[in-house]
């Protein structure tokens, strides 16, 4: 039994902390706020893909780390610590999607070009229908001669302006699948949504996209893996902002001084700052586990990942209020990073799944325990 | 034990609720004018040539003499018309008071009128880098020189900074004094040379603070309230005097009652833990009412009200932000995109309430420092090494 | 305008203190655990009766005090503040709710012995269900020769053993209406149920109980009246547990020596006492509302009745808990106070209606307000 | 990174669970017998001699020197089949690791053993009525007269007083040195002359902690633990030698699935907010299942679980009172019962496992002073005057 990080996986999360550190500073996420979106530079981009972070969550056979999932939520916690644009994450979660799920053909012709970094990727799922996930998808591909054809609109979809591929979740027949639509095909539009962190969030308009049968993806539980993947990497990027808010306001609390004693040393300082100490250190504990129960496939992974989305978001968010809170008015000013995590804690608090509704996800993984 | 108004007062709200009517449509031009700032000084001196500002105040100074009760009224009428807040608002709840109570009769001459007619606005200078929730330790030093005080140092959470004409501002005048005993209470033109004054961008994006620099700034010994070094019990006495918080209540209910028609489809919540959820706030919002109306009977009756006005903010407080949170999380991923997004609920205005509603654990004497007023004032119990 | 108590009042809450504080130990209150129910005794039941106090809530027409439901919302609370019995509590609510809606033959002949106090008397409205109040009352009464006859069993009827009279609500035709029965009556069987606070709470079994139609209280809405001024007195009593419970934990929290301080001086304690003293005070402007309210007969009177009861409700128990946390130790001791005030509070929070349940009370209330 | 175990731990667990279910009727006995600490002492030493009990002690002493894993296997085991706990739980899990690190050769094999066997039984001195949290503050004096020390004062919240056999305690042995280099760690014979037990009456009505009263109690020198003055540090090591909290998850696993059961109807619990409510349980105690797991990985790796016990004790005690209070909330007021009542549910045990809750967070250091020590000891903040 091993269930703390081996040495290639703290490795890989050291070096990804230092070099995002140095790479890309908080004033440029400041900056997208008043010119969104904010968007990965290009060298920047180059960099990672050398470093071979794309194929991080992939397998060995699929060109990645052989690491798991666990490699995948590393980079996104630090991406988040790092307020680096999402679009890392979301071609992450692409890449393990294809990986896990795609057939042989479209994994050789796709895989190499998302690992190299040619190829962004991302999900589209969400519909404006009110909620989340596969199961709520309505936009339904209709067979015909020249394969599926894909009508109507997909919402919050993450890093849309800057993805190459898209992996757009329609119904086919009684499943809901997962197709692979370049932003460059015919009947693609993308529509900026403009999002309160400057992420590039958009809506995706799909009118009569033409996509080969035999590049649909072919395991019928294919949307719902994707989909647990990319929200355990969007819970590890919450971790990061935690963990980032949490730092921010330790060290204030040890720096400011009034009534003549540092600030962390009064109890409604310092005990509201445990909390949130115990509450990271409980997620982390929950996204670990839901990267395990993902790569070995076990019957209570949507569970976990659902705890782990639900627990971490509220503890993201509340590690932000708790930031603002701490630094006084300081940290209600545009300068100070506060805003910044509280802003992008907020958004993915309530991307892939709210905390309520994976609580029902969990409420029905109890009721069938029980049963 | 009643809270009927007599017949007396309730024709006093109806010609306030008929005045307002009558006005409204200059009430409404206010943020719509080229020059806002021109407009809602225009708008507050209305107000006040109709009788409808500084009702608490002596005729003598241009205030009304009015009761209680009649301030109560005003305020809830205008709350529930939702008027644009009084320009001068900071010298009218802050200044305004101390200089009744602590200023020469040529200061209460010379400046209460105007502030009340909104001629001058007011902004205020007690917060400093160094000195937050620790006011008492604030550095901003001012030396007499001849009939002069000499004032170098920098202020922080200065509302009005950039439109003000005067400010009342704290100095240290005798840094070897205990830290309250070497402060003093003046009042300064903005456009006196020596000033600078540096907006302050908030987390929303929006402008609501400054920072104002002095650097060798002239103030004339008499624009000193009160005694030298005798400027700290003199803040204090007008940071306690916080007003009864119905209006608060007003502006909670209309927070409320939006929270509930967002989540409400045919009138009723189906949702069982949004629907306990805005019953919680409810009752809790009107534990703050009562509250409030207690408060003000205590006023009324001449008793000290005590730190029951601490009890009301941090409540308060923690209620605003709930209720901003609810409405936030209801509208799930609407609710987070900018007020451009084509896809956005409620213009934006959810984040921006819900970012709003933070600052109110904070500005005006934190949370945690209104707990230790509560626990020390009211309970008794012993200094935590900090001070209310 | 006058939104605190009158002199009266004062003088009223004053006196009721001191005395209960001379006349009752909390000592009983311990010893009625190993041998229960907790019992007012005879010279103390007498003594409150000699003060006038079971009319306190009633009009000066009735032989009341003419102060309104506050005055009898004030001894309740002393009662809580003291861990009296119930009996004077159940009293004072029958007392009311019969001078509230009661004939005028049958006020004339029981207010006086009510308020003599040689008939205690209680309400009897729950039933073996699941749930409260007298809309879901089932016994019904069937009219016959003799009158109405009452059969079925009522259960968590407060101090149940000791009354002389119950006013039972029951279903006449399509009202729940409330019929004064004598505990002497025949077909009326009263069994102990055994609170965790020793309170004399009982099941009331009523077969074939014969009641004259004459005696019915005569407002369609008397069992709701009297439901509803019951459900503030039990606030009460919770609002005074709940202060009881802040000032013995504050006094503690003065004395006890830690690390060189008293731990009143540590944030962990002061804030934690402190937000019990907010509590408290918004749960009384919410009692004294309440109490208001009913004077006035006002449309949100049913409203702020559930809101005091539930914002009281969970005010006590947060106080009792906060009591045993803050004394530590000595605090989980049955020599100390500390549980005495847990259990009732417990107990009491599940009496008369839950938060839960007096919550969609209100959301009823806010529907009909923002139609 | 991976949570499975190997082949020969999967089939150590496989014995361990026969030899459970082969002496089940052993261990149903203890509870009935007539004499339950004679059956509870039988109890363990049957266990012990099956080699289940002191897993991770040296051989030497009576142990297994089993690996990490196995004690984990053998907790979770025992904890699933709701085994009785071992009667000398104290002995085991602090003397017993204080000796092997700082007793004597002849200490450990004179008293080890016996730990083991269940044949001398401990219970603890330590807490004082003044030194609770602040068990530095310890007042019970002990001089040394001779080759005895002779000890004289009180001790408070020790379990199993009454039926010891002995008790290690704290004393202070130098009042003029600073609080913390004072005190020294003694081993005392229950039966000594002088020695008086008063059993301490719970809230809930049970009795399970003593007063321990020390009168000119004489206790050989060579009974002594560590050095003279060294008790301190010694004391601490072992209030640091947390387990693992696995064991109190599984019981934490059945209290949550009472509730389920007990809201549910055909298997869904249809009230959404009782329904969230138990899922965000479920989410935090699967939560603390797998901090437990990271605290053990590290364990077995060699690596300093730092302050994560401190973590995993709060969290749980929270979540152990949340639980246990939303059983109580869900039953209503036939929870409010006591077990003698014909209506009450679940025959009382709500409302006991609610008061038993409510201890999690005095008792092994309160959940205040953990609050202390994460500050402190993992974000690294200045101390709060007080300490952990």
């Amino acid at each position: 039994m091993d269930f703390e990080l081996g040495e290639e996986l703290v490795a890989l999360r050291d070096i990804a902390r230092d070099l995002l550190a140095q790479r890309w500073k908080a004033e440029s996420a400041r900056r997208a706020l008043d010119a969104p979106p904010s968007r990965m530079p290009g060298e920047l981009w180059a960099e990672l893909a050398e470093m071979g972070w794309f194929g991080a969550g992939c397998s060995e056979a699929g060109g990645g780390s052989g690491l798991g999932v666990i490699a995948a939520a590393l980079l996104a916690e630090e991406a988040g610590r790092a307020l680096l644009p999402g679009a890392m994450t979301s071609t992450l979660a692409g890449a393990v999607a294809l990986d896990r799920n795609g057939g042989a053909a479209l994994k050789a012709e796709l895989l190499p070009q998302i690992i190299a970094g040619s190829l962004p990727v991302t999900l589209a799922v969400e519909e404006p229908n009110g909620t989340w996930g596969p199961d709520s998808v309505e936009v339904a591909a209709q067979a015909g001669a020249g394969g599926l054809k894909l009508s109507g609109r997909k919402i919050f979809v993450a890093d849309g302006s800057s993805a190459g591929l898209f992996l757009v979740a329609a119904r086919v027949g009684d499943d809901v699948r997962l197709l692979p639509v370049e932003a460059g095909a015919g009947g693609v539009e993308v529509v900026p949504m403009q999002r309160i962190d400057a992420q590039d969030i958009v809506e995706l308009r799909l009118d009569g996209v033409q996509v080969g049968v035999e590049r649909m993806l072919p395991d019928a539980g294919a949307a719902h893996d994707a989909y647990a993947v990319w929200t355990v990497l969007v819970a590890a990027d919450l971790l990061g902002s935690a963990g980032a808010a949490l730092a921010m306001t330790t060290a204030y609390a040890k720096e400011r001084v009034q009534f003549g004693r540092p600030i962390g040393s009064f109890q409604a300082v310092s005990h509201r700052l445990a909390d949130v100490q115990v509450n990271v250190e409980i997620g982390r504990s929950l996204l670990y586990a839901a990267c395990l129960a993902l790569d070995e496939r076990r019957g209570d992974a949507g569970a976990l990942v659902a705890a782990a989305k639900a627990f971490i978001g509220e503890t993201a968010v509340d590690a932000a209020e708790a930031a603002v809170q701490l630094h006084g008015g300081i940290g209600y000013t545009w300068e100070l990073d506060v805003h910044l995590h509280l802003r992008r804690a907020r958004a993915n608090a309530v991307t892939a799944g709210d905390a309520g509704w994976h609580r029902e996800t969990v409420a029905r993984h109890m009721a069938h325990c029980y049963a | 034990m009643d809270l009927k108004f007599s017949a007396a007062e309730e024709a006093y709200r109806l010609r306030c609720r008929e005045w307002i009517a009558a006005n409204a449509h200059h009430a409404a031009a206010v943020a719509k004018a080229a020059d806002p700032v021109q407009a809602a000084r225009d708008w507050q001196r209305r107000l006040w040539e109709a009788g409808y500002v500084g009702l608490a105040w002596p005729k003598a100074y241009g205030g009304q003499d009015a009761t209680l009760t009649q301030q109560v009224i005003v305020s809830e009428e205008m709350a529930r018309a939702k008027l644009p807040p009084l320009i001068n608002t900071i010298g009218l709840s802050i200044l305004g008071p101390t200089l009744v109570l602590h200023g020469t009769e040529a200061q209460r001459r010379r400046f209460l009128p105007r502030i009340l007619s909104g001629e001058e606005l007011w902004c205020q200078g007690f917060s400093e880098p160094g000195a937050g929730s620790d006011l008492a330790s604030l550095t901003t030093r001012a030396v007499l020189e001849g009939d002069d005080f000499v004032v170098t140092g920098q202020k922080l959470w200065t509302s009005l900074g950039p439109i003000a004409d005067w400010c009342f501002l704290l100095v240290r005048t005798d840094p070897s004094a205990p830290k309250r005993e070497g402060i003093s209470y003046l009042l300064c033109r903005m456009d006196t040379p020596g000033i600078s004054v540096r907006p302050l961008r908030n987390a929303g994006g929006g402008v609501h603070f400054s920072e104002v620099f002095f650097d060798s700034v002239r103030i004339p010994r008499e624009h000193l309230v009160g005694e030298l070094h005798g400027g700290w019990k003199i803040a204090r006495s007008t940071l306690d005097h916080e007003r009864s918080g119905l209006s608060g209540v007003i502006s909670l209910e209309g927070s409320l009652e939006r929270l509930w028609r967002q989540a409400a489809a045919g009138g009723e919540i189906a949702d069982a833990v949004a629907r306990q959820q805005a019953a919680q706030y409810w009752i809790e919002l009107e534990g703050l009412r009562y509250l409030g109306f207690r408060a003000l009977s205590d006023q009324l009756a001449g008793r000290q009200p005590g730190a029951s006005a601490s009890v009301g903010k941090l409540f308060a407080a923690k209620l605003r932000q709930k209720i901003a949170r609810a409405a936030l999380d209801n509208a799930g991923p609407y609710a987070c995109l900018t007020k451009k997004s084509p896809h956005v609920v409620g213009k934006g205005r959810l984040v921006a309430g819900y970012f709003d509603s933070l600052g109110y654990s904070i500005g005006g004497g934190t949370s945690e420092i209104m707990h230790n007023v509560i626990a020390e004032r009211v309970l008794g119990l012993p200094r935590s090494s900090g001070e209310a």
